[in-house]
C-alpha cells in the first residue's frame, strides 16, 4: 500500500516574497496555469516585482473566466440596471454576494441561486455533480440561511447514446444522494436531451434558503484583531490537478504524489456543517463568513479581504491537511469541499469553539484581520504572499470580446415549421401526438425524480410533477416561495434574445400559476467558448433579452452563474440561459396545483 | 467451482468519508489503535472448473473496465481465493 | 405526555417528528446523541435521515452513541419507541428488533407515496388504526429491503409481530412484503415508510401518519 | 506503520442486489465466463507501528461489532496487509 506522506513539510524549495524580489528573471509557468501574457504582465506590474509561485497561483485562478467572469462582466453589469426591488420589497443583497436575497414579508427573507457544474460531472457524474449540490447550498448557507430545498435543471446528449447511460445515472445518484443526505427536498429541475450536449452535458443546481432580516451574513472581514477561522473538513489535493505544475516547480527533488482533479464529496460533513453555521448564527459570533468552493483559499481569503477593510494575515502552516506532502500553492488551490471561513471577535472565539466542537467539526484559527492594505500569507513564518486583495479578488482583467451575429442563423430562422407536412387525417394526428407524448423530454420524469427525496422537511407543497415547487417557510402563517426553472435551448439558438425572454416568462408563469407573486430572478447562462464571436454575441443578446423581460415584468435579477466553455470541439452547445424566478405565496395553503384531481370541471384557456 | 477475488480501493490521495465515519467511531468504542480507516470493495466472482490464467485475465479486464472507477479507485489485487484450492 | 425525538448528527427528520407529536397532541422534547439521558420522556422517537452519512452500514454507528446507552434497556422495559426509516435500521442494528435492512433491489433510492396495510392494531404505536387498514404513507428510502431468516419470518409472521405491508408492487424488495415489525411486547415499532411526512394537510400524501402519533398518546393515557 | 485488512461479505442467503447486477453486466461485456459475483467490503486500518497479535485481536473484535452485522454479514478474513512486511 502506498503510503500518501511524504515527507514532514518544510519551508526548503518555497518561494517566498523576498527570494520573488530578489530574482525578478525566474521563468514561471504562467501559460501553462491558464494565464494570457499580458495578464502576467499585469500582475508583476500590480506586485512591483514577479509574483512568487504561491501568489501566482492565486491570482491564475482568481483571474480564471470561472472565477472572474472576464468575459461576461461588461455584459452582466447590465443586470444593475434593473431597480433593486421587487414587487414586495426590497432586495437585501444582490449580484456580488455569495447569493441574492429578498425580502418576502414579515420579517422573514428568502435567498437563492442556481450554479453549473458541467465540467465536474463530465469527468466524473457522481461525484461532479454531487459537489454541485454542494457548493451551491454552502452559497446558501454563507449568506446566514438555513437552505431548505434544491433545484436541478439537467441537460443530456441523446438518451440512447452510450455516453448518456454513463453520464445520466451517475448525475442523477449524485444530485439525489447528496441531497437526499443533506436533508433538502428537491422540489423541481429539468431533463432535457439534445444532441448538442453529447461531449457536454449540463449540470445545473438551485438552492433556495430562508432567514430573519437580522440574520442576514455577508462575506467580509472587518475588525482589526478579529480572527479568521477556518471550519469543516480538512484540506486534501482535491481539484487541484492543474497547479500541481508549480509545486513540482518550485519543490521537484520528490515531486508531488499524484493530484486528484476530481473532487470527493462527503455529504454527512455538509449537513453537519450546516446545522453547526445555523448554531454559530443563532449565538450571534460570526462577523463575516464566505463558503469554499473553486479557488478555495484563494478565494475566501482575498474576497473577505477585499470585501472588508483590505487587511488580513494567514498562516497557512496551520491548516489542517489531510495529506501532509501539499505544497503551499496547493493548499492555497485545494477545492476539498465542506469547509466554510468565519471571521470572528476574539471574546467570541471560545463560545464559537465550542459551538464547532459540539458538532465535532474541526476549527482552526489561521490568521488575523489586521488594518493593513495587504493580504498576507506565511508558511513557517516565511512571508509567500503580499498582494492588495481585491487586486485578486476583484480587479481581475475585463474583456470586451469581439461579437457577431453568426452567418447560420438567416438560414436557420428562413426554415420554418410551415414546410412540414400537416396530419390531414385522424390517424396521423393520433400519430404525432403520440409520438410527442413519448419523447423523452415531454414523457414522465418521475423515473429520475422518484430518486429525489421530496418530503424532507415537511414543508413540500408542491413539487414534481407540478410547473413550479412550493415550499413553506414560515409555520405560524404558512408564508412560503414558489420556484421554476427553465429554458427551452432549441429557441434560443433560433433567437437568443427572444429564446431567454421564453425561458424566463415560462418560469415567471410556471410560478404565477401556483398562486404565488413572482418578485425575483437568478439564471444560469450556459454557453459555448466566449473567444468565438458568434457565441459572444449570442450571450450579449441572452443577457439583454433577460434584461428587458425583467424591466418588463418589475423584478431583479439577484445573481446566478455564467458557465463559457460547453462545447464539444469547435461546436458550441446551443445558447442555454437557464431562467429560475422566485414568487412569494402569503399562505401555501392556497397555492393551485397544475393537474386537476376530480372530474366535471370546466377548461378554460386564457390568453393568446 | 473456482473463485476470483477483486479488491477494489479508492485512491489513496481521494476523500474517503465512509473510511472516515468508520475512523471517528472506532475510538468512541474503545479501539484506541487505529490511526486511519480506508473502505473499499471486495468482489467474489464465481467460475464453474477452476481458475485458470485465461479467467484471471478475464477478472483483470473486467476489474478494470466495469468493476473500479479509474479516475477515484485502483484494483488493488486480483487473486483465486485460496479456501478454493 | 412527553415524546423524545433523538437527533444523531446526519438526522434529517427530527424536526418534522417532533411537528408530528405536536400535531397530534403531544410535547415533543429534543434528545441528542451524546447526552447519556432520556429526560423523563414517556415515549421516544428515532426518525430518518443518514446517521454519520450511513457510510458503513444503516443505523450501525447510531447503535453506539451515548443515548442508545439508556434507551435500550428502557425499551426493553417497555418503553413506547418508534423507529422510522433509519430509526427503523438503528433498531435493528440494536438487536431492539429482528432482522436488517440492506440497499434496495433496484439500488436506487425511491420516493414514493406508497400504500400499506396495517397489519397489528395492538401495538403503542398503531392502536388508533384497524387490522387490515390500508393506508397512504411517503416512503423514501435507499437501504430499505427487510430481510431476516426464514426462521425468524416465519417466527414474526406467527406471532403477528408484522406491524405493515407492502400493498402493490414491492418498493424495495423487503422479504414477505414487509414494510414494519414489532417486538414482543408491541412498545418498539420500526417501519421504513414515514408517517411524520403525513400529518398536515397539503404537505405529503395524506394525514394518515397522525394515527401513529395519537396512538402511543393513547396507549400513554391508558396505562 | 502496518495495516489490517478485514473482508466482509454478505452471508450467502441474502440477497446481494448489487453483485447481482454485476453478474448481469459481465456478460453483456463479453464476459461470459462468471457465473456468480458476490460483493463485500474491504476495510484497511492503518496502526502506528506493526502489526501485533494485539493489534489483530482488536481488529477482529472491531470486525465482530462494529464493522459487520452479524445478521447479514460474514467476517471472512482479519489479517495483516502483506505488502507492508
Ligand atoms: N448570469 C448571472 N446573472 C446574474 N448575476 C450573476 C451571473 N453570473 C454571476 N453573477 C453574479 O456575479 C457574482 C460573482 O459571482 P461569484 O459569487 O464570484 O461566483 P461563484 O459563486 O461562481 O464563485 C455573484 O453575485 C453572482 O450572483
Amino acid at each position: 500500500m502506498t503510503d500518501n506522506i511524504i515527507q514532514a513539510p518544510s519551508t526548503e524549495g518555497v518561494d517566498t516574497v523576498g527570494r520573488a524580489a530578489e530574482s525578478p528573471d525566474v521563468v514561471q509557468p504562467w501559460a501553462q496555469l491558464g494565464l494570457k501574457e499580458e495578464e502576467y504582465a499585469r500582475i508583476r506590474e500590480i506586485l512591483g516585482r514577479r509574483p512568487t509561485s504561491a501568489e501566482l497561483a492565486m491570482y491564475s485562478v482568481m483571474w480564471s473566466e470561472h472565477c472572474s467572469y472576464k468575459s461576461s462582466k461588461v455584459h452582466l453589469r447590465r443586470f444593475g440596471d434593473l431597480p433593486a426591488e421587487t414587487p414586495i420589497g426590497k432586495q437585501l443583497a444582490g449580484i456580488g454576494e455569495n447569493a441574492g436575497v429578498v425580502d418576502i414579508g414579515q420579517g422573514w427573507a428568502v435567498t437563492f441561486k442556481i450554479e453549473s457544474h458541467n465540467h465536474p460531472s463530465y469527468i466524473e457524474p457522481h461525484q461532479g455533480a454531487a459537489t454541485g449540490v454542494g457548493g451551491i447550498v454552502r452559497d446558501i448557507m454563507a449568506m446566514g440561511a438555513r437552505p431548505i430545498a434544491v433545484m436541478d435543471p439537467l441537460r443530456f446528449g441523446a438518451l440512447d447514446h452510450p455516453d448518456t447511460l454513463r453520464v445520466l445515472p451517475g448525475v442523477v445518484a449524485g444530485i439525489g444522494g447528496y441531497g437526499n443526505c443533506l436533508g433538502l427536498p428537491n422540489i423541481g429541475g429539468e431533463v432535457v436531451f439534445d444532441e448538442c450536449y453529447q461531449g457536454n452535458p449540463l449540470v445545473n443546481a438551485l438552492c433556495v434558503g430562508a432567514l430573519r432580516h437580522e440574520d442576514l451574513h455577508l462575506a467580509k472581514a472587518t475588525g482589526v484583531g478579529n480572527k479568521v477561522v477556518l471550519f469543516g473538513a480538512k484540506t486534501g489535493g482535491d481539484g487541484i490537478g492543474g497547479v500541481s505544475v508549480l509545486a513540482s516547480e518550485t519543490f521537484d527533488s520528490a515531486g508531488p504524489t499524484k493530484r486528484p482533479s476530481v473532487q470527493v464529496g462527503d455529504p454527512f460533513a455538509e449537513k453537519v456543517l450546516i446545522e453547526c453555521c445555523l448554531d454559530l448564527y443563532r449565538a450571534g459570533v460570526v462577523e463575516g463568513i464566505q463558503d469554499l468552493g473553486g479557488a478555495g483559499l484563494s478565494c475566501a481569503t482575498s474576497e473577505l479581504a477585499s470585501a472588508g477593510d483590505g487587511g488580513m494575515t494567514i498562516e497557512l502552516d496551520t491548516v489542517p491537511l489531510r495529506d501532509a506532502s501539499l505544497r503551499p500553492e496547493e493548499i492555497l488551490m485545494s477545492e476539498s469541499q465542506e469547509r466554510m471561513m468565519a471571521v470572528v471577535a476574539p471574546d467570541q472565539l471560545e463560545e464559537f469553539l465550542a459551538i464547532t466542537d459540539r458538532w465535532d467539526v474541526e476549527a482552526t484559527v489561521l490568521g488575523e484581520v489586521t488594518d493593513g492594505t495587504h493580504l498576507l500569507i506565511s508558511w513557517h513564518g516565511e512571508t509567500i504572499v503580499d498582494v492588495p486583495p481585491r487586486s485578486v479578488a476583484h480587479d481581475g482583467p475585463v474583456y470586451e470580446r469581439p461579437m457577431q451575429r453568426p452567418a447560420y442563423l438567416d438560414a436557420l430562422q428562413a426554415d420554418s415549421a410551415l414546410g412540414l407536412t400537416r396530419p390531414s387525417t385522424p390517424a396521423e394526428l393520433r400519430e404525432q401526438l403520440l409520438q410527442v407524448l413519448a419523447s423523452p423530454n415531454i414523457c414522465d420524469k418521475s423515473w429520475i425524480t422518484d430518486q429525489y427525496d421530496r418530503y424532507v422537511r415537511g414543508n413540500t407543497s408542491l413539487a414534481m410533477p407540478d410547473d413550479a415547487g412550493v415550499v413553506r417557510v414560515d409555520e405560524s402563517t404558512g408564508l412560503g416561495v414558489a420556484l421554476s426553472t427553465d429554458c427551452n435551448a432549441r429557441f434560443a439558438q433560433l433567437d437568443p434574445y427572444a429564446g431567454a425572454q421564453l425561458a424566463l416568462a415560462e418560469a415567471y408563469r410556471n410560478v404565477a400559476t401556483t398562486g404565488a407573486l413572482p418578485v425575483a430572478v437568478s439564471d444560469c447562462l450556459n454557453f459555448g467558448s466566449p473567444e468565438d464571436a458568434g457565441v459572444m454575441w449570442q450571450f450579449s443578446q441572452a443577457v439583454d433579452g433577460i434584461v428587458d423581460g425583467c424591466r418588463a415584468f418589475g423584478v431583479p435579477v439577484t445573481g446566478g452563474n455564467v458557465s463559457f466553455y460547453n462545447q464539444t470541439g469547435a461546436t458550441a452547445i446551443h445558447p442555454t440561459p437557464v431562467l429560475s424566478v422566485l414568487g412569494v405565496l402569503e399562505d401555501v395553503a392556497r397555492r393551485t396545483p397544475s393537474g386537476w384531481s376530480t372530474g366535471g370541471l370546466y377548461l378554460f384557456q386564457l390568453g393568446a | 467451482m473456482g473463485h476470483v477475488v477483486i479488491d477494489v480501493m479508492l485512491k489513496p490521495e481521494i476523500l474517503d468519508p465512509q473510511g472516515q465515519a468508520v475512523a471517528g467511531a472506532l475510538p468512541r468504542l474503545g479501539f484506541g489503535d487505529f490511526t486511519d480507516v480506508r473502505q473499499g470493495k471486495r468482489f467474489v466472482l464465481a467460475v464453474d472448473g477452476p481458475v485458470t490464467d485465461t479467467v484471471l485475465a478475464q477478472a483483470r479486464e473486467a476489474a478494470d473496465t466495469l468493476l473500479s472507477n479509474p479516475v477515484i479507485e485502483d484494483v488493488v489485487s486480483v487473486h483465486a481465493l485460496e479456501s478454493d484450492a | 405526555m412527553k415524546i423524545g425525538v433523538v437527533t444523531f448528527p446526519g438526522s434529517l427528520d427530527d424536526h418534522d417528528s417532533q411537528r408530528a407529536i405536536r400535531l397530534a397532541g403531544g410535547k415533543a422534547v429534543s434528545l441528542w446523541h451524546a447526552d447519556a439521558d432520556l429526560h423523563g420522556v414517556d415515549a421516544v422517537v428515532l426518525p430518518g435521515g443518514f446517521s454519520y452519512g450511513d457510510y458503513l452500514r444503516a443505523g450501525a454507528i447510531a447503535r453506539f452513541a451515548p443515548v442508545m446507552d439508556k434507551l435500550v434497556p428502557a425499551a426493553q422495559g417497555g418503553l413506547p419507541v418508534l423507529g422510522i426509516c433509519n430509526g427503523f435500521q438503528v433498531l435493528c442494528e440494536s438487536h431492539l428488533l429482528p432482522g436488517a435492512l440492506i440497499r434496495n433491489d433496484h439500488r436506487k433510492f425511491i420516493c414514493t407515496d406508497q400504500r400499506l396495510r396495517v397489519e397489528n392494531d395492538s401495538t403503542a404505536w398503531t392502536g388508533d388504526f384497524e387490522s387490515g387498514q390500508e393506508i397512504l404513507i411517503a416512503l423514501k428510502n435507499g437501504e430499505g429491503g427487510y430481510v431476516a431468516d426464514e426462521a425468524t419470518l416465519d417466527a414474526l409472521e406467527g406471532e403477528g409481530r408484522v406491524a405493515f405491508r407492502y400493498l402493490g408492487a414491492n418498493p424495495n424488495g423487503s422479504y414477505r412484503d414487509i414494510a414494519g415489525i414489532t417486538n414482543e411486547r408491541g412498545n418498539v415499532v420500526g417501519l421504513m415508510p414515514h408517517p411524520e411526512h403525513c400529518v398536515e394537510s397539503g404537505f405529503g400524501p395524506s394525514t394518515d401518519g397522525l394515527a401513529f402519533f395519537t396512538s402511543v398518546l393513547h396507549s400513554l393515557v391508558d396505562a
